[in-house]
C-alpha cells in the first residue's frame, strides 16, 4: 500500500507547488508595478486594499471576466490551447526544482520536490525548448499580421537563446557531475557556482531574460511596434494565460538560478525554505529593474548578442572549466 | 671505325633533325650551309671509311631494336667494298646535288623543308647501302620511299605535282609487299633477317624455295628501280624539283632496287629461273623505256625513260651473273645522269620553266658551259667510245653473250637493238636543245648561278672516266673494279668469253652506238639533209611512243579504273547504303527502347520515392516469400 | 498485464495514431503539431525503455529543435494549408505500405526469438555518457564534422540568391 | 515485463511505413521531409527496443546518431526547400520536373 501513501504525498506536493507559484506569480504582479511605481518616482497601485495588495486579485477577475474574442479566420483550436504551452511550460519546469532539503517525518526522509529525475536539467531543457510552440502557433493561430510577425520574431528569439541557455548550463553539469538538480544543489555544499563559474552564470542569466521575454528582449511584444506581438488578439483568460506564463517562468527562472549558481536552499542560521525563498526572488526582481533602466534593443542586436557573443562565450567557457577541471582534478 | 660508319649514317640524320627543329628559325644561308655540310661531312666519313677498310668486310653492331625471342633485328652496319663504294657514291652525288640545290632552289621559300627530305634522304640510302639485318634495310627502303614521295609532291599546292607523288608511293608500294614477304620468308627459313646469315647459308635452300625468294626479291627491286611493269610511276616523278629528280630518280632511289639484288645475289644466284627472270625484266625494260624516250618531248621525261632504260641494263647485268658489271653501270650512269638531270634543270630554268624540247634549240650559243657538260654526259649515255659509257656496257654486253642460256643470246640482241635506241634519244635531245637552229620560242634565256654548274664539272669529269674503272685486261686495262669487287660474294672479275668475240661485240657496239649518233644528226641536227624537217614545237604531243606505248593508260583504265568503280560501289553502295544504314537503323532502336522507359523518368519526385518504396516492398516481400519456402 | 505494459500499449496506440494523423492532415501546421506529439509519446516510449536521456534528447532536439524550424518554414513560407487534395496519390503508396505490413508481420511472427520479453532497466545518464565516449568518441566527431558540414549548406543555400525559373527560361 | 520485442518491432515497423507512405504519397516537399523524419524516429524506436533487449547501450548510442543526422538533414533539407521555393514559388515536389525524360 506504500505507493498509494505515495501518491498521496505526490498530489499534496503538486498541489502546495501549484498554489505557491499562482500565489507568486500573482504576488509579483503586484510587486513589479509597485517596483516600477517606485523606479519611477511614482507610488505605483495602491487603491485597492491596504497598500494596493489586493490588486492582483481585482487584476485576475477583470480578466476572467472579460469577452472571450476569437478573430476571424483563426485557427480555433490551435488559438484556444496555445496559450495554455507558455503557462504549462514554466508549471513542468518546477516539477523538477527542489525547494529544501529533505522533510523528515520520524524515520522516512520526504524529498521537497515533485519528481527527482536523474535527467532533470535535461528535463529542463526539454519542456523550456517547447515555449516556442506556445509563442509561435498562438501569433499563427491569430490570423493577424502583427501576431504573424511576432510570433516569427518570438521562434527565431528562443530558438537563439535556448542554445545559450542549455549550452551554459554544461559547466554546472560538469563541475556537479550529474544532470539531477538534487545533486546540482548537493554539489554546492561548499560554495555556490557563481563564484566558481561567474561567465556561465552571466550567460544563463541574460539567456533566461529572453527565454521569458523580458526587456530588454521583448521584441515578441514589443507594444509600440507590433501592438502586443504574438497576443495581439488575445484577451480576457486566454490573454491572462499569457501573463500568468510570463510570471510563472520568471519565479521559476529564479528559482532555477538559485538552484543551479546559488546554491539552491543552502545557507547560514535561516531554514532552508526560506534561503531559497530569498534567492528565488533576486532574479525576478532584477528583472523588473533592469526593465526600468535599460531600453528594448534592436532584432539584429538581439540576434548578434545570442549567436555571435553568448555561443561562442558558452563554447568557451566550456573548454576552460573542462581544461580547468582536469588539472585539479590531477 | 665504328665512329667513322656511326658518323657516315648520322650527319645526314642530324642535319635533317636540324632542319626540322630548327630550319625554320635559322635564315636560309645557315639552313643552306648546314645541310650540305652534313652530306660533305657523310662524304668525308664515307672516304675515310673507303680507304681505311679498303677491301675489307666486316660487321658492326650498333644497337639491338628489337628483340623477342630468337627474333632479333640489330641496326648492324655491314661493311664491305660494295658497301662502301655505293656510299661512297650517295656521299659523293648527293652532296654535289645539295650545293646544286642551293642554286636551283635559291627563290623557294620552303628551303628548310626542302633541305630536311633531302638529308633524310641520303640517310635512309645509306641505311640501304649499310644494313645487315633485312629489317633494318627495310626502315631505309620504306625512308627513301616516303622521302621520294615528299619529295615529288615538294610543291603540293599544285594537285598535279601532289598526285605524281601519290602514285610514286603507290606503286614502290607494291614492290615492298613483296620485300615483306620476303623478309617473312627469310626469317622462316633462317631463322635470323641478318644479310650475313641468310648469305651464308644460302646454300640450304630447295630449288623451289629459292626461286621464289629470288623472284619475290626481284618483285621489290622491280618496284623500286621503276622496271616493268611498275614504270610509270618514274616519269610522273619529274613532277619534283629537277635537283630531287637528279638525287632520287637517276643516281640512289631507283639503284636500290639493284643494289638490294647484288646485296642478297647469293641468294638470287641460287636460281637460274629467278636469274633469267631478272635478265629478261632488264631487257624487256630496257627496250621498252629506249622506245618510250624517243617520243617524248619533255627533256625531263625523256631522261626518265632514260634512266629506266639504263636501270634495265643493269638488271640485264645481275641477271646475266656480273656484279661487277653491273655495278659498274650503276656507278658510271649515276654519274653521267645526275649530270644530265641538272643540265636539264639549268636548262629549263634558263628557260623559265620550258621544258619541250622542240620549244628550244640553239641554246649553245646563250649556255656554253651548260652545253659541253651536256654534251659530256650524252657522250656517256650513248655509249660513244671510248668513254667510260661504252667501256661499262660493253662489259655489260660481254657478260650477256658469254651467259651460256641460248636465251640470253636474244637478251644479247635486245640490249643491242637498246643501245642503238640509247644513242638515238640521247642525240635527240642534244641536237633539239643545244643545236638545232633558234626555236622562235627562245629568247629572254636568263643567266644560271655559278653555284649551279660549278659542281656538275666533277661530275662530267667521272661521267666520262668512271668506264676505266671496268676498263678490260684485254684492252689495255686493270679491271680495277672488279678486282676490288672480288671479295663480294657472286661476284666474278672476268667473263669467260674468247677475247675476239669481246672485240667483234665492242665492235658492233660502237658502231651502232655512232650509226645512231649519224641517225640522229639526219633527223635533229642543226643542218637540214635530205630533206628532212626537223620537229616542230607547234605539232601536237600525240603517238604511241609519246604515251610510252599507252602502259600508263592501260594501267588507268584496266587497273586504276576499276578499282574506282568498285571503291565507288563500296563507298555508296557497301559502306553508305549498308554499313551507315545499319548502323542508323540500329541506332534508333535505342531512342525507341528509351521511349519506353522514359515513361518512368517523369522528373518527379513523387514517383522516385514510390519507385523507392516499390523497391523496397518488393525486397520486403521477397525475402518473406523465400522465408516460407525455405530457400 | 502490469502497469508498464498498460503504458507501452498506450503509448503505441499514441505514436500510431498521432503519427497517422499527421500524415494526413492537409494543414501543415496541424501535421507538424501531431507529429510533436507523436514524439513526446516517443520520448515517453523511450524513457519507459530505459533510455532516460535519450527521451529528453528526443523532445529537445526533435519536439524542440527540428519540428520547430518546420513550423518556422511553414509559417513563413507557405502559411499551413497545401494545395488540391488528390485521393488518388495515395492508393499506390497504402497498397505497398499494406503489403509491407502483411510481409513483415509473417516474417516477425514466424521468428521465435520475438517473443522475448522486455525486463525494465535504466540505463543512467553517466554511464550512458562513458559508454558514449569511450567507444564512440570518433564516430561523435565525425558526426559534429557532419553537423558542421549541414550548418555551413544550410548557410549557403540560405544567403545564396539562386535564380528563379522564370529568370533562367528568359536566359535561354 | 514493459513488451516484448515483437510489439516494439511492430510498433517500430508501423512507424516507418507510416513514414515511408507520407514520403511517397505527399506531393509537399515539407510532408515529404515529414515522412523522411518519421521513419527515422521509427528506426530510433527499434533501436532502442533492442538496446533493451540484450542490455548494450549500442542501441541507444546510435539512436544519438541518427538524431544528429536527422538535425543535418532537416537543416539543408529545409535550406534547400526554401531556396526552391524562392525560384520556383512552389513547394509541390511535382513541379520540379526540369529533369524529365
Amino acid at each position: 500500500m506504500w505507493w498509494i501513501v505515495g501518491f498521496v504525498v505526490l498530489l499534496i506536493k503538486v498541489a502546495v507547488v501549484l498554489g505557491v507559484l499562482f500565489g507568486f506569480a500573482a504576488g509579483m504582479v503586484l510587486v513589479e508595478r509597485k517596483l516600477l511605481g517606485r523606479l519611477q518616482i511614482r507610488y505605483g497601485p495602491n487603491r485597492v486594499g491596504p497598500f494596493g495588495l489586493l490588486q492582483p486579485v481585482a487584476d485576475g477577475l477583470k480578466l476572467l471576466l472579460k469577452e472571450d474574442i476569437v478573430p476571424k479566420g483563426a485557427d480555433r483550436i490551435i488559438f484556444f490551447f496555445a496559450p495554455a504551452v507558455v503557462a504549462l511550460v514554466p508549471l513542468l519546469i518546477a516539477a523538477v526544482v527542489p525547494f529544501s532539503s529533505d522533510l523528515k517525518i520520524g524515520e522516512t526522509r520526504i524529498p521537497v520536490l515533485i519528481a527527482d529525475l536523474n535527467v532533470g536539467l535535461l528535463f529542463f531543457l526539454a519542456v523550456a525548448s517547447l515555449s516556442v510552440y506556445g509563442v509561435a502557433l498562438g501569433g499563427w493561430a491569430s490570423n493577424s499580421k502583427y501576431s504573424m510577425l511576432g510570433s516569427v520574431r518570438g521562434a527565431a528569439q528562443l530558438i537563439s537563446y535556448e542554445l545559450s541557455l542549455g549550452l551554459s548550463l554544461v559547466p554546472v553539469v560538469m563541475l556537479a557531475g550529474s544532470f539531477s538538480l538534487v545533486d546540482i544543489v548537493n554539489a554546492q555544499a561548499e560554495y555556490p557556482f557563481i563564484l566558481v563559474q561567474p561567465v556561465s552564470f552571466l550567460i544563463f542569466f541574460i539567456s533566461s531574460m529572453a527565454e521569458s521575454n523580458r526587456l530588454p528582449f521583448d521584441l515578441p511584444e514589443a507594444e509600440n511596434e507590433l501592438i502586443g506581438g504574438f497576443h495581439t488578439e488575445y484577451s480576457g483568460m486566454r490573454f491572462a494565460l499569457y501573463f500568468l506564463g510570463e510570471y510563472i517562468s520568471m519565479v521559476v527562472l529564479g528559482a532555477l538560478v538559485a538552484v543551479f549558481f546559488l546554491g539552491g536552499w543552502r545557507g547560514p542560521v535561516l531554514p532552508p525554505l526560506a534561503w531559497f525563498l530569498i534567492k528565488t526572488m533576486i532574479t525576478p526582481v532584477f528583472f523588473i529593474w533592469t526593465r526600468a533602466t535599460l531600453p528594448r534593443v534592436r532584432y539584429d542586436q538581439l540576434m548578434q548578442l545570442g549567436w555571435k557573443i553568448l555561443l561562442p562565450l558558452c563554447l568557451v567557457n566550456i573548454i576552460a572549466t573542462g581544461g580547468i577541471a582536469l588539472l585539479v582534478r590531477s | 671505325m665504328k665512329a667513322i660508319l656511326a658518323l657516315i649514317l648520322l650527319l645526314p640524320l642530324c642535319g635533317a633533325l636540324f632542319q626540322a627543329l630548327l630550319g625554320r628559325a635559322a635564315s636560309r644561308r645557315p639552313a643552306e650551309i648546314a645541310a650540305c655540310a652534313a652530306i660533305a661531312g657523310s662524304f668525308v666519313c664515307a672516304l675515310a671509311a673507303f680507304i681505311l677498310g679498303w677491301e675489307q668486310s666486316f660487321t658492326l653492331e650498333f644497337f639491338r631494336w628489337i628483340a623477342v625471342d630468337n627474333f632479333v633485328i640489330a641496326a648492324d652496319v655491314f661493311f664491305n667494298p660494295l658497301s662502301s663504294l655505293m656510299a661512297l657514291m650517295v656521299t659523293f652525288v648527293s652532296g654535289l646535288i645539295h650545293v646544286y640545290s642551293v642554286g636551283y632552289m635559291r627563290e623557294d621559300p620552303d628551303y628548310s623543308r626542302y633541305f630536311c627530305y633531302l638529308n633524310l634522304f641520303v640517310f635512309s640510302m645509306l641505311v640501304i647501302a649499310f644494313a645487315d639485318n633485312v629489317v633494318f634495310l627495310f626502315v631505309g627502303w620504306e625512308g627513301v620511299g616516303f622521302c621520294s614521295y615528299a619529295l615529288i609532291g615538294f610543291w603540293y599546292s599544285d594537285e598535279e605535282k601532289a598526285s605524281a607523288g601519290k602514285k610514286a608511293f603507290l606503286l614502290t608500294r607494291i614492290g615492298d609487299v613483296g620485300f615483306g614477304v620476303a623478309i617473312g620468308l627469310f626469317f622462316v627459313q633462317f631463322s635470323s633477317t641478318s644479310i650475313t646469315v641468310i648469305n651464308a647459308n644460302a646454300g640450304q635452300l630447295t630449288a623451289a624455295m629459292a626461286t621464289a625468294m629470288g623472284l619475290l626479291l626481284l618483285w621489290s627491286a622491280v618496284g623500286k628501280s621503276a622496271q616493268l611493269p611498275l614504270t610509270v610511276w618514274l616519269p610522273d616523278a619529274m613532277a619534283g624539283p629537277t635537283p630531287v629528280s637528279a638525287l632520287i630518280h637517276a643516281a640512289t632511289m631507283v639503284t636500290a632496287g639493284v643494289y638490294l639484288l647484288m646485296r642478297l645475289y647469293p641468294v638470287v644466284a641460287l636460281s637460274p629461273d629467278a636469274m633469267t627472270a631478272v635478265a629478261a625484266v632488264g631487257v624487256v625494260t630496257a627496250l621498252y623505256a629506249a622506245l618510250s624516250a624517243l617520243g617524248q618531248r619533255d627533256i625531263k621525261k625523256v631522261l626518265a625513260y632514260s634512266t629506266i632504260s639504263q636501270l634495265g641494263y643493269m638488271f640485264l647485268a645481275l641477271g646475266a651473273g656480273d656484279i661487277s658489271g653491273s655495278m659498274g653501270f650503276l656507278l658510271s650512269h649515276a654519274f653521267y645522269k645526275s649530270l644530265l638531270f641538272l643540265c636539264a634543270g639549268c636548262v629549263i630554268q634558263a628557260l623559265h620553266e620550258q621544258g619541250d624540247i622542240y620549244a628550244m634549240g640553239g641554246l649553245r650559243r646563250f649556255m656554253p658551259g651548260v652545253f659541253w657538260l651536256f654534251l659530256a654526259g650524252a657522250v656517256s649515255l650513248a655509249a660513244l667510245p671510248p668513254f667510260g659509257g661504252f667501256l661499262n656496257k660493253d662489259r655489260v654486253l660481254a657478260a650477256v653473250f658469254g651467259n651460256p642460256d641460248p636465251v640470253f643470246r636474244v637478251f644479247f640482241i635486245g640490249a643491242l637493238a637498246a643501245t642503238f635506241l640509247t644513242s638515238l634519244y640521247a642525240f635527240r635531245l642534244f641536237f633539239c636543245v643545244f643545236l638545232r637552229p633558234q626555236a622562235e620560242t627562245v629568247h629572254d634565256v636568263r643567266p644560271v648561278p655559278g653555284i649551279m654548274t660549278g659542281p656538275l664539272w666533277p661530275l662530267a669529269l667521272l661521267a666520262l672516266s668512271a668506264g676505266f674503272l671496268n676498263f678490260a685486261p684485254e684492252w689495255g686495262g686493270g679491271a680495277w673494279l672488279p678486282r676490288f669487287l672480288e671479295t663480294v660474294q657472286g661476284s666474278v672479275a672476268h667473263i669467260g668469253i674468247p677475247r675476239e668475240s669481246e672485240r667483234m661485240i665492242a665492235a658492233v657496239d660502237a658502231l651502232l652506238a655512232l650509226t645512231a649518233v649519224l641517225l640522229a644528226f639526219v633527223l635533229y641536227g642543226p643542218v637540214r639533209l635530205f630533206g628532212v624537217r626537223g620537229p616542230d614545237a607547234r605539232q601536237p604531243a600525240r603517238g604511241g611512243l609519246f604515251s610510252a606505248l599507252y602502259l600508263d593508260s592501260f594501267y588507268r583504265s584496266f587497273i586504276a579504273r576499276p578499282f574506282e568503280v568498285l571503291a565507288n560501289i563500296l563507298w555508296h553502295v557497301a559502306d553508305e547504303k549498308g554499313v551507315d544504314r545499319g548502323i542508323i537503323r540500329s541506332a534508333e532502336i535505342f531512342p525507341n527502347l528509351a521511349a519506353g522507359i522514359r515513361f518512368w523518368t517523369t522528373g518527379k519526385l513523387s514517383t522516385y520515392l514510390g519507385m523507392l518504396f516499390l523497391g523496397f516492398v518488393a525486397l520486403l516481400v521477397g525475402l518473406t516469400v523465400t522465408f516460407y519456402l525455405g530457400l | 498485464m502490469t502497469a508498464l505494459r498498460m503504458v507501452f500499449y498506450l503509448l503505441a496506440i499514441l505514436i500510431v495514431a498521432s503519427t497517422a494523423m499527421a500524415i494526413t492532415r492537409k494543414n501543415l501546421v496541424h501535421a507538424v503539431l501531431y507529429l510533436v506529439q507523436s514524439f513526446f509519446a516517443t520520448a515517453a516510449l523511450f524513457y519507459l525503455l530505459g533510455a532516460p536521456v535519450l527521451a529528453a534528447l528526443e523532445i529537445i532536439i526533435y519536439a524542440g529543435a527540428i519540428m520547430v524550424l518546420f513550423l518556422f518554414i511553414i509559417m513563413t513560407l507557405i502559411g499551413g494549408y497545401t494545395g488540391s487534395r488528390n485521393h488518388r496519390q495515395w492508393i499506390f503508396p497504402s497498397l505497398l505500405g499494406l503489403a509491407s505490413i502483411v510481409s513483415a508481420g509473417v516474417l516477425l511472427f514466424s521468428s521465435p526469438a520475438s517473443e522475448t520479453g522486455l525486463i525494465a532497466a535504466t540505463a543512467s545518464p553517466a554511464s550512458f555518457g562513458r559508454y558514449l565516449f569511450d567507444k564512440y568518441w570518433l564516430p561523435i566527431e565525425i558526426v559534429s564534422l557532419l553537423l558542421f558540414v549541414a550548418l555551413v549548406g544550410a548557410l549557403y543555400l540560405g544567403t545564396h540568391k539562386g535564380k528563379s525559373v522564370a529568370q533562367i527560361e528568359v536566359e535561354q | 515485463m514493459i513488451a516484448t520485442m515483437n510489439e516494439v518491432l511492430i510498433l517500430s515497423g508501423l512507424v516507418f511505413i507510416l513514414g515511408a507512405v507520407c514520403a511517397a504519397a505527399r506531393r509537399n516537399l515539407i510532408m515529404i521531409l515529414v515522412g523522411v523524419e518519421i521513419m527515422l524516429n521509427a528506426a530510433g524506436i527499434a533501436l532502442v527496443g533492442a538496446s533493451l533487449r540484450w542490455a548494450v547501450l549500442d542501441g541507444q548510442v546510435f539512436v544519438i546518431f541518427i538524431m544528429a543526422f536527422a538535425a543535418a538533414e532537416v537543416s539543408v533539407g529545409l535550406a534547400l526547400i526554401v531556396f526552391s521555393q524562392r525560384r520556383t514559388k512552389s513547394v509541390n515536389a511535382d513541379s520540379f520536373s526540369l529533369l524529365r525524360g
